[in-house]
Order: structure tokens, then C-alpha cells, then sequence
């Protein structure tokens, strides 16, 4: 039982650390700043979202898990938000 | 486990000496206005007396007097300290402090029934945040501690500087706030080296601990480095002369009297009370040198200056360039370094006395001619004939002529090179007071001679009174009694953690 | 390795790097940054000494943490202050230079008391 | 064999290689985004150091806040001129600069690796003292914070006063009285006030939870009051709310709250604890998180402030 | 267990190390600033990570924090482009 739990954690934070390096590749490869943001955008917030998910069997108390998801859920509307400001910023002056 | 708590009568006395400024600024900046200036003015002789009392303290017990914070001994907890020369310290302070308050009242005042002004709030909070950052500069027994008072000093200092917004004054002001974060953290980081190697940070614990190892020299060499900055010791020198000749007049004063004298004391704090047992000859001897250099090239600059603030404020480069001989002259435990001892602290108060005084009048000075270009200052001493004898007062005492304090301190420091056989350093001192004879003549030459001067507004009695006040103290300074110089040796550590 | 020992050296390349740029570099701004850097390695070495002092059930002493703490936030107002005088510095006059030699203006002696 | 120590060294070398970029950068504001990123990882060696509570303050203070300072200023300055701060070192001043930086780092190293062994410690003494004069918190940091060495804290709640006088008398004499710039453009983009608005209230939640564990787990009135300065700048950035005027009262009571509490505090510990700055057994624990409750309130005020900057005239 | 969770810690960190280099190449600030953005997320992942593996305790209260700060620069940086257009409003404190 202990085993299949490990087992998701190690696929999901697999999985994230797939995404982060996702992410990275596309900030680097993609030729201009709105696909470079698009690709930032995406990954990190599944990176980060799936490594919480794989720590969330392991936490010891509610509290901790409850931290977990907010964590997550404020990366997911930081990310959102200045995703959105960043691409209006970049269409209304190139800087 | 616990030690015992040190505390001993009168020690709560420092804790107050230390709030009460605090307590100052705090209620300055909630009233604000008008009532910030009150609040300053009011609080400045019960400063003074708690000033007095802890050196009554000092001098009837004949030992230091000790407060332990929250009742907990170090190493856990802080402690308060002052002896002999802190008490000196403290009253030196309070006095220069207060005349310098009551001269600002002419251009910090606020009118009744005018709004609060920036210049007004901000001289007034950034005084009191002098008196207490010394306050604690003096009487601090906490290297750590001592940091936060050392930061404190440099917050209040920094926005006087340039508190008339001229650029030129911002840009000193910045250059200012950038060499004394170096020193402070240059302080810090030796700080943390003390405290990983000895786990505390209470001076005279570390003092019992110390011994001459790689850790502690670099601690030392980091810490001795950061206040020198902070000091403005030569080749560190360059910040001061903008910062404090753009200065108001009043703020200079404090500034050249007393804020540099406040890394200096720390300096003299590491290397007397926390190193004492340290085999420290080299050290000193490179301090010395450096102070000589100091004599030397801020003399030679000081008599280049077109104006008169400008030259004052090289001249402080010079004067402190002496302090740092008593480095040399009063090392380890000799006969001959009682001598240098009483020497340096008679220079720090000399200095801070003449050159308040100095300042002052050269504000006066400014004020009623619209200038002060050494050049234009024909028939000036005539027209202002109690600013002038201040400066020529001032003046002496740099120079080291008797009877003045100046005279005291570089004729105690010549016997002491004598009798220590270090010849070399009477070279710095008698050739300093020669460039200083040079420079006060040049101000006082052009304003003795005949000229037509145009006042624009005489000077206010009161404030040259109170220049001059600070001038006569520093001549009375050569009259200092035995007993004076005796206080001055209570509590001071003679070698290896041995209190006299 | 100890990670205190690394965390060690990475502190002293820190004041290192730190202290060539607060002496190299002639625009203000970066002095600060360079003094910052500077700061946080004087923390970390602050943080070694508190890690090496774990002692009596502690995991660190907590003495040199706590001073870290203070550290940081004067550090931060230093800072504040370092800012507001650049950015002041350069409305009023558009530039930002700290040598005084640029600031001695032909002397009118008009001095401000 | 552990990944740890690899983990370690990673970090180390990221650290100091985004250090040698902030110093070597050509490019201001290229230097200061360097100098962000670098406070982030630095928060993750504090960590490693076992030191969660520095860690909260270094990513709330060293670089959330202090990156916005910096991000600010490194913008409004970056269309200066690049020479105009004077002319670029010459070799003979890098040589020089490089020599003396080389031979302080080292010392520093060489010192840094002959620390005694055993390392001396407060810790054992500190423990004992919970149970006497101390606290009786569980997290040893606020401990010392507020108990053992309360009075370098409470002057450092005077430095930070100082600072923020400091920074408002930069403004113009006619400006004084008047609210800073404000922090956001004028009109903000719709993202920027769904975020704040979202941001804030739960943020504010987070800073008071870290301030109340603060007692007894990492986290207290520093860590605490720094993320409610954040929340406070983000919603000043979305123009929900506007820097409060610098005379009024209210922002100079809350900027006062901490220190003077403090202060009246330690003056009335020799009635309640026979000496300045104690605080009796019993009661330590409501009164320090008493004290604690102001200073979070006096770091929330303050540190905005500072970055908010002098007063500005166009806002009466 | 805790072997792999350091490890995934140490891929993520590594990579959003590389992102990092647009900090050197830029183009614009827009990149650099997403470079810093995805790092902060690769922290958080990366704090959770040790923090489980370690037991450090507090740790996920600064991730707490972290996660809260995660949109705090770039939010600052949008605002500041605005001021090329309103020079007027956000100007200096000098007519």
C-alpha cells in the first residue's frame, strides 16, 4: 500500500520535473517574448502544480496539505495574472 | 548556569540616559510640527543631567557602572557599561549637543502657527537620534549591540547632510550613506567571526577570552577597517569634507564634533577593551601612520580651500588624523601610556569643542556676509568681532598653543613618544601644529586687514555666545585638573582583562 | 563537505565579489547592489555560525539567527534610503555621479550656511 | 551516497555565479533582475542552513520587497546614459579592486574553515533561560528577539523610523505633508486588480497565521509584517488603494506603534519584573505577543513606506 | 524515499538554472524578468521538495510565502512601463 503511494508521488513529481524542463526549453528555444511567455506560462504552473500534487499523500497534517493546494493555487493566479500583464504589456509598447 | 547580575547603583541611569531620546523621537515624529522642535529642546537638559549624574556615578564609585537589560547577564543578555572615559563622553555630547540645539533655533524654528515643515521635523528627530545613537555609542557593552547604535547613528546623520536638497549635498550625502553602510557591515562581519569563535559578544567576556589567533586578526582588521571608514581616517577621508561643509551650520558642528568621534570610540573600544592582549604593536604602529598621513595631507588640502567651511572641515580630517596616534602611544601597560591615554581622549575633546565652535561661527559668518570665500573676508573681523575671536579661539586650540586643550592633548602626546622612545611620531605632531598655524592665519590674516564689508544682517548675541562658549570650553580643557585624568582611567582594561 | 562549510565559502566569495563591485563601479545603484551582496554574505557567515552552534536539542543557536533577522531589515532600509537619494539625486540634476570633483562648481561663494 | 550534497553545490554555484552577474552586467537593469533572482535561491540556502525563519525574511525583505525597490529605481534610471556616472575604471583600479577583493574573500575563506570545533553556542544557555527570565516560546528566535536581546530590537524599530523620515525628507519642501507618488499607473489593468484583489485579503490571512505561529514555529511580527507590506504595495499597485499622506496621524501612530509600545514596555519592567526590559513569568508569553502584535503592525506601515519614497507635490 | 524527492529537487533547480541564461541574453527586460519568474516557481518546487525530504520544520511556510511574492516584481515592473506613456502622474516628485 505504502508502495503505491510512493509510486504516484514519484510519477507526479516525475511528471512536474518534465514540465519545468518543458518550460525551461521553450523560454530558451521559442524565437519571441509572447511564445517564450506562453511556454513559461503553461509549464510551470503544471510543474509546480503536479510536484504539490505528488507531496500531498506525504503530508503529515491537513494543515500541511491545505498549504500544499493554496501554494499551488496562488502560483497558478500569479502566474495567470502576470502572464496576461506581461502579453498586454508587450502588444501595447515592445520594451 | 545563570551569572550573576551585574547591575550595579546607577546603572538604571544608562537605560534612561539611552530612552529618553528615544522616547524624543518617537513622540517628535507622532506630534510633529511645531512640537517637535518643543519636544527636542525640552528633553535636552534632562539629557544632560542624566549625562551628569552618570558621571557623578562613575567618579564617587571609582569603578564603572553596569546595567544588565531584562536582568540577564551576559553572554545571554545585553549590558550597559560606562566608565571613565564613556562618562566623559556622555557629558562632552550633552554639552555640544544642547548649545548646538539652541544655536538651530534660528533657522529650524517653527513659527507659531505654521505648518510643519520638512527641514524643521526632520533637524529635529535626526539630533535626537544623534543623542541617543552616542548615547548608547558611549555606554554600549555588546559588540552587537553597538552596530544597531552604529546604523542608528548613520540613518540620523546621512539626511542632514544634504537636508537643503542642492544636489551637490545629495550627492555627498549618498557618498556619505555608501561608505558608512561599508563600514557598518565590514563592523558586522567581525562581529559574526567574534561570535563564532568565543560565543559571545560582551566585551569584557570576550575581552577574558581572546587570544592572538588568525580568527580574531581578522575579525580586528574588519572591523577596525569598517570604522575607519567610518571615521574618515585617511585614505578613507574622501566623504567628509563635502558632506560636512555642506551641512547646515549647526548640523557640521555635531557632525565634525561628535558623530565621527563616535566609530573612533569604537575603535578605541576594540583594540583597548576587547584586545587588550593582543601583542598589537604592528597595528597600532600602522594606525599611527595613517594618522600621521591624515595630519599631513588634510593640513595641506585645509590650507588650499577657498572656503572657509571647506577648510574646516579638511582641518577635521587632520584632527583626526591624531586621534589615531594614541594608538601607538598608549598601547600595553607602561608607564608612559597613561600619558598617551589621557592624550587621545584630551584630543577627541578638544577637537570636538573648537570644531563645533568653529562651525558655528563659520555659519554666523555665512549668514551675515552671504558668503564664505576666504578671499572676501577683508574687515570681516571687525564686523564681527565676537565671531572672529570664537574662531580665533577654535583656532588656537588646533594649533596647540597653550593654554587650550590642544595644547594638553599634543603636549601630552609629545611625552609620550618621548618616554616610550618613539620619536617618530613627534614629527607629525609638531609639524600638524605648524600647517594649522597656517591655516587659521589664513582666515584670520585677510579678515584683520583693512576692507569694506557689507553686512547683510548682523549675527544674533546669542548664538555667538553660544560659539563662543563651546570656543572657552575648549580652552578651559588645558586647565583640566589631576582629577580629570583620573576618571579617565576608571575601568580601563590594562592588559589581558585586568580592570584597574 | 558540510553544506556549513560550502554555505561558508560561498559567504566570503560573496563579500569578495561584493566589495570589487562597490569599488569598481561608478554608478551608485551599483554600489548598492554591490553592498547587498556584500550584506548577504556577511548573513550567511552570520548563518554558518548559528548552524555550527546547534547545540542542547537546538538544530541552530538561535542568538546569531535572530541577529540576521535585524540585519536583513536594516539592511532593506539602507537600502530605501540609498534609492530615494539616487532617484532625487537624478530629478534634480539628471545625473547620477558621486564624484565631487563634478559637483565643485565655478564658486560663486555664495555659501548656504 | 545522498543527492544532498549535490543539491548543495548547485546551489552554491548558482548563487555565485548570479553574483558575479550583478557585479559584471553591463546593462543596469539586466544587473538588478540578477540580483532578484539571486535573493530567491538565497531564501533556499537558509534553509539548508536550518534557518526557516531568515529564510521567510529574506524572501519577504532581501528580495520580494527589496526587489520591488530595486526593479523601481533600476527602471527609472535605466534610460540614463551609461557613462554619466562617471568615467569606467581603469586596469590599474580593476587590478587593485581585484586584489583587494581576492585577498579579503580568501582570508575570509582560510578564517571561516579553522572555526573552533566544538562551535561555541548560546543555544544550551538560551534553553535554560526559557524556563527563567525567558519567554517560555516555543520558537527560540522570537525568544531571543523579543526577550534576551529585546533592545537591539527595539532600537532597530527606531532605525527603521529614522529611514522612513529619512526617505520622506528627500522630497521637495513644498511636497512635505502630501502623499507619496502613487505606486501604479493610472489605469490599471484589469489582471492587475483581479490580482490584488485576490492576492490581498489572502495574503493578508497568510501574514497574520505566520505572525501568531510565530510564538511557538518559524515566523513572528518580522516575517509576518513583511508580507502584509507586500499585500499593502500590491494593492497600492493596482490602484485599489493610495499611500497614505505622510502627515497624517494615523500612518505616523501605526509607523510608532511598535517601538514605543516597546518602549513603554521595557520602562515598566522594573514594576512588573524588577528590572528594564524584563517581563514577568507569567505573563511573558500574552505580553511579548502583546509587543509583537504592534511591530507587525509598525514593519506592515513601515516598509512600504520606504518604498513609496518622499512626498510627492502633484498628489494634494 | 527521500532520495528521489532530492533529487527531483536538484533537476528542477538545474533546469531553471539554465532558464537563467535569458537573464544574459535578454533581449528585452520582459525576458529577463521571465526567467526570474520561472525560477521562483521552480523554488517553491524545489523548497517543498527538500522539505518533505528533510523535515525541516517551517520550511513550507516560507514556500507560503514565496508563492505569495511569486507575481510581486512583475506586478512592479508592468506598472513602470505605463509611466513612458503617463510620464505626468508617475514623474518624479519635481515639476
Amino acid at each position: 500500500m505504502i508502495a503505491l503511494v510512493d509510486l504516484f508521488s514519484l510519477a507526479a513529481i516525475g511528471a512536474g520535473v518534465f514540465f519545468f524542463f518543458a518550460g525551461t526549453v521553450g523560454l530558451l528555444r521559442f524565437p519571441d517574448s509572447l511564445t517564450r511567455l506562453h511556454a513559461l506560462a503553461k509549464a510551470d504552473n503544471l510543474g509546480l502544480g503536479l510536484v504539490a500534487l505528488g507531496l500531498l499523500p506525504r503530508a503529515d497534517t491537513a494543515l500541511a496539505a491545505l498549504k500544499l493546494i493554496v501554494i499551488w493555487a496562488l502560483v497558478l493566479l500569479s502566474g495567470a495574472s502576470t502572464a496576461q500583464l506581461i502579453g498586454r504589456a508587450l502588444r501595447r509598447g515592445r520594451k | 548556569m545563570m551569572a550573576p547580575d551585574p547591575t550595579t547603583p546607577g546603572g538604571s541611569l544608562l537605560v534612561l540616559a539611552i530612552l529618553l531620546p528615544c522616547a524624543g523621537i518617537i513622540l517628535s515624529f507622532v506630534l510633529g510640527g511645531r512640537n517637535a522642535e518643543r519636544v527636542a529642546l525640552g528633553l535636552t537638559p534632562f539629557g544632560f543631567a542624566l549625562a551628569c549624574a552618570i558621571a557623578f556615578h562613575v567618579a564617587s564609585a571609582g569603578k564603572p557602572v553596569v546595567y544588565a537589560l531584562g536582568g540577564l547577564a551576559p553572554p545571554l543578555g545585553i549590558a550597559l557599561r560606562a566608565d571613565g572615559v564613556s562618562a566623559v563622553m556622555l557629558v562632552a555630547a550633552a554639552v555640544i549637543l544642547t548649545a548646538a540645539s539652541f544655536y538651530a533655533r534660528a533657522k529650524f524654528a517653527t513659527p507659531e502657527g505654521a505648518p510643519e515643515s520638512r527641514i524643521a521635523l526632520t533637524f529635529w528627530i535626526m539630533l535626537q537620534a544623534i543623542w541617543a545613537a552616542l548615547t548608547i555609542i558611549f555606554v554600549g557593552g555588546d559588540l552587537f549591540n553597538l552596530y544597531v547604535a552604529l546604523e542608528l547613528l548613520t540613518f540620523a546623520a546621512v539626511p542632514l547632510v544634504c537636508i537643503d536638497g542642492r544636489p551637490e549635498t545629495l550627492a555627498a550625502a549618498l557618498r556619505y550613506l555608501l561608505f558608512a553602510l561599508f563600514g557598518s557591515i565590514s563592523y558586522l562581519l567581525g562581529v559574526a567571526l567574534f561570535y563564532g569563535a568565543y560565543g559571545t559578544l560582551d566585551i569584557p567576556l570576550l575581552a577574558q577570552k581572546v587570544q592572538s589567533t588568525p580568527i580574531v586578526w581578522m575579525a580586528a582588521a574588519l572591523m577596525t577597517g569598517g570604522l575607519l571608514a567610518k571615521t574618515a581616517l585617511f585614505p578613507l577621508h574622501l566623504w567628509l569634507p563635502p558632506a560636512h561643509a555642506n551641512a547646515p551650520a549647526a548640523a557640521s558642528a555635531v557632525l565634525s564634533g561628535l558623530v565621527v568621534k563616535g566609530s573612533f570610540f569604537l575603535t578605541l573600544r576594540l583594540w583597548f577593551y576587547v584586545l587588550p592582549a593582543l601583542p598589537a604593536a604592528g597595528a597600532a604602529n600602522i594606525l599611527g601612520a595613517l594618522g600621521s598621513a591624515a595630519i599631513i595631507v588634510g593640513s595641506v588640502l585645509a590650507l588650499r580651500q577657498a572656503r572657509l567651511k571647506l577648510l574646516i572641515a579638511y582641518s577635521t580630517v587632520a584632527q583626526i588624523g591624531y586621534l589615531f596616534l594614541v594608538f601607538p602611544l598608549a598601547m600595553g601597560a607602561h608607564v608612559w601610556s597613561d600619558i598617551g591615554w589621557s592624550a587621545g581622549v584630551m584630543q577627541i575633546l578638544a577637537h570636538a569643542f573648537a570644531k563645533a565652535a568653529m562651525f558655528l561661527s563659520a555659519g554666523l559668518l555665512a549668514e551675515a556676509l552671504g558668503h564664505d570665500q576666504i578671499a572676501r573676508l577683508g574687515g570681516a573681523a571687525r564686523a564681527l568681532p565676537m565671531t572672529f575671536l570664537t574662531l580665533g579661539l577654535g583656532g588656537l586650540s588646533l594649533m596647540g598653543l597653550p593654554p587650550s586643550g590642544g595644547f594638553s592633548a599634543k603636549w601630552l602626546m609629545l611625552q609620550a613618544s618621548v618616554a616610550s622612545g618613539q620619536w617618530v611620531w613627534t614629527l607629525p605632531v609638531l609639524a600638524g601644529g605648524l600647517l594649522a598655524a597656517g591655516y587659521v592665519y589664513r582666515i584670520l590674516t585677510p579678515a584683520l586687514s583693512e576692507g569694506d564689508i557689507v553686512l547683510k544682517a548682523p549675527p544674533k548675541r546669542s548664538r555667538e555666545a553660544i560659539a563662543l562658549g563651546l570656543a572657552l570650553i575648549a580652552l578651559a580643557l588645558g586647565f583640566a585638573p589631576q582629577g580629570f585624568f583620573d576618571l579617565l582611567e576608571i575601568g580601563r582594561p590594562l592588559a589581558a582583562g585586568t580592570l584597574r | 563537505m558540510s553544506p556549513w562549510v560550502l554555505a561558508g565559502l560561498v559567504g566570503a566569495a560573496l563579500v569578495g565579489l561584493g566589495l570589487y563591485g562597490l569599488i569598481l563601479h561608478p554608478h551608485p545603484l551599483r554600489k548598492l547592489l554591490a553592498f547587498n551582496l556584500i550584506g548577504s554574505g556577511v548573513f550567511l557567515v552570520f548563518g554558518i555560525v548559528a548552524r555550527r552552534g546547534a547545540a542542547a536539542g537546538f538544530s541552530f543557536d538561535p542568538i546569531p539567527q535572530a541577529m540576521v533577522i535585524t540585519g536583513i531589515v536594516v539592511a532593506f532600509a539602507a537600502s530605501a534610503l540609498a534609492v530615494a537619494l539616487i532617484l532625487r539625486l537624478h530629478a534634480e540634476s539628471g545625473r547620477v555621479t558621486l564624484d565631487p570633483e563634478a559637483w565643485t562648481k565655478p564658486d560663486d561663494g555664495a555659501a548656504k550656511s | 551516497m545522498s543527492v544532498l550534497p549535490f543539491l548543495d553545490v548547485a546551489l552554491a554555484l548558482l548563487i555565485v555565479g548570479l553574483a558575479v552577474w550583478t557585479i559584471a552586467a553591463r546593462v543596469l537593469f539586466a544587473s538588478v533582475v540578477g540580483y532578484v533572482a539571486y535573493g530567491l535561491l538565497l531564501a533556499l540556502v537558509w534553509v539548508r542552513l536550518y534557518a526557516p525563519d531568515v529564510a521567510l525574511t529574506e524572501a519577504a525583505v532581501g528580495s520580494g520587497v527589496t526587489g520591488v525597490l530595486l526593479i523601481t529605481a533600476g527602471k527609472r534610471l535605466g534610460a540614463a546614459r551609461a557613462g554619466e556616472a562617471g568615467p569606467a575604471p581603469g586596469l590599474a583600479q580593476k587590478l587593485f579592486a581585484g586584489a583587494l577583493a581576492l585577498l579579503v574573500a580568501g582570508a575570509l575563506a582560510a578564517v571561516i574553515l579553522i572555526l573552533p570545533d566544538p562551535a561555541p553556542s548560546l543555544a544550551p544557555q538560551a534553553a535554560a533561560a526559557a524556563d527563567g527570565p525567558g519567554a517560555g516560546l516555543g520558537n527560540p528566535i522570537t525568544a531571543v528577539l523579543i526577550s534576551y536581546r529585546s533592545f537591539d530590537t527595539m532600537l532597530e524599530k527606531v532605525v527603521l523610523i529614522l529611514a522612513v523620515l529619512g526617505v520622506w525628507s528627500v522630497g521637495a519642501d513644498k511636497a512635505w505633508g502630501a502623499a507619496p507618488a502613487p505606486l501604479g499607473q493610472r489605469n490599471p489593468y484589469g489582471a492587475s486588480v483581479f490580482l490584488a484583489q485576490m492576492l490581498a485579503p489572502v495574503g493578508a490571512v497568510i501574514g497574520v497565521h505566520i505572525f501568531w505561529v510565530g510564538a511557538d514555529a518559524p515566523g513572528g511580527a518580522f516575517q509576518g509584517g513583511a508580507l502584509l507590506a507586500a499585500m499593502w504595495m500590491i494593492a497600492m499597485m493596482a490602484r485599489i488603494t493610495e499611500p497614505p499622506r505622510i502627515d497624517a496621524r494615523r500612518l505616523r501612530l501605526a509607523l510608532v506603534a511598535g517601538p514605543a509600545v516597546f518602549l513603554i514596555a521595557g520602562l515598566a519592567g522594573p514594576l512588573m519584573a524588577g528590572s528594564f526590559f524584563a517581563f514577568p513569568h507569567a505573563f511573558a508569553k500574552p505580553i511579548i505577543l502583546f509587543i509583537e502584535a504592534f511591530m507587525l503592525l509598525s514593519i506592515a506601515v513601515a516598509l512600504p513606506a520606504l518604498v513609496a519614497g518622499p512626498p510627492s507635490g502633484r498628489s494634494e | 524515499m527521500n532520495e528521489p524527492l532530492l533529487a527531483a529537487a536538484g533537476l528542477i533547480i538545474l533546469t531553471v538554472a539554465i532558464g537563467l541564461i535569458r537573464i544574459l541574453r535578454g533581449p528585452d527586460d520582459v525576458d529577463r524578468l521571465m526567467a526570474v519568474q520561472l525560477l521562483g516557481t521552480g523554488g517553491i518546487a524545489a523548497l517543498l521538495l527538500t522539505a518533505y525530504a528533510t523535515g525541516v520544520p517551517g520550511v513550507d511556510d516560507v514556500a507560503l510565502g514565496l508563492a505569495l511574492l511569486a507575481a510581486f516584481a512583475t506586478m512592479a515592473f508592468v506598472n513602470l512601463l505605463e509611466t513612458d506613456d503617463d510620464e505626468t502622474e508617475l514623474g518624479e516628485t519635481e515639476p
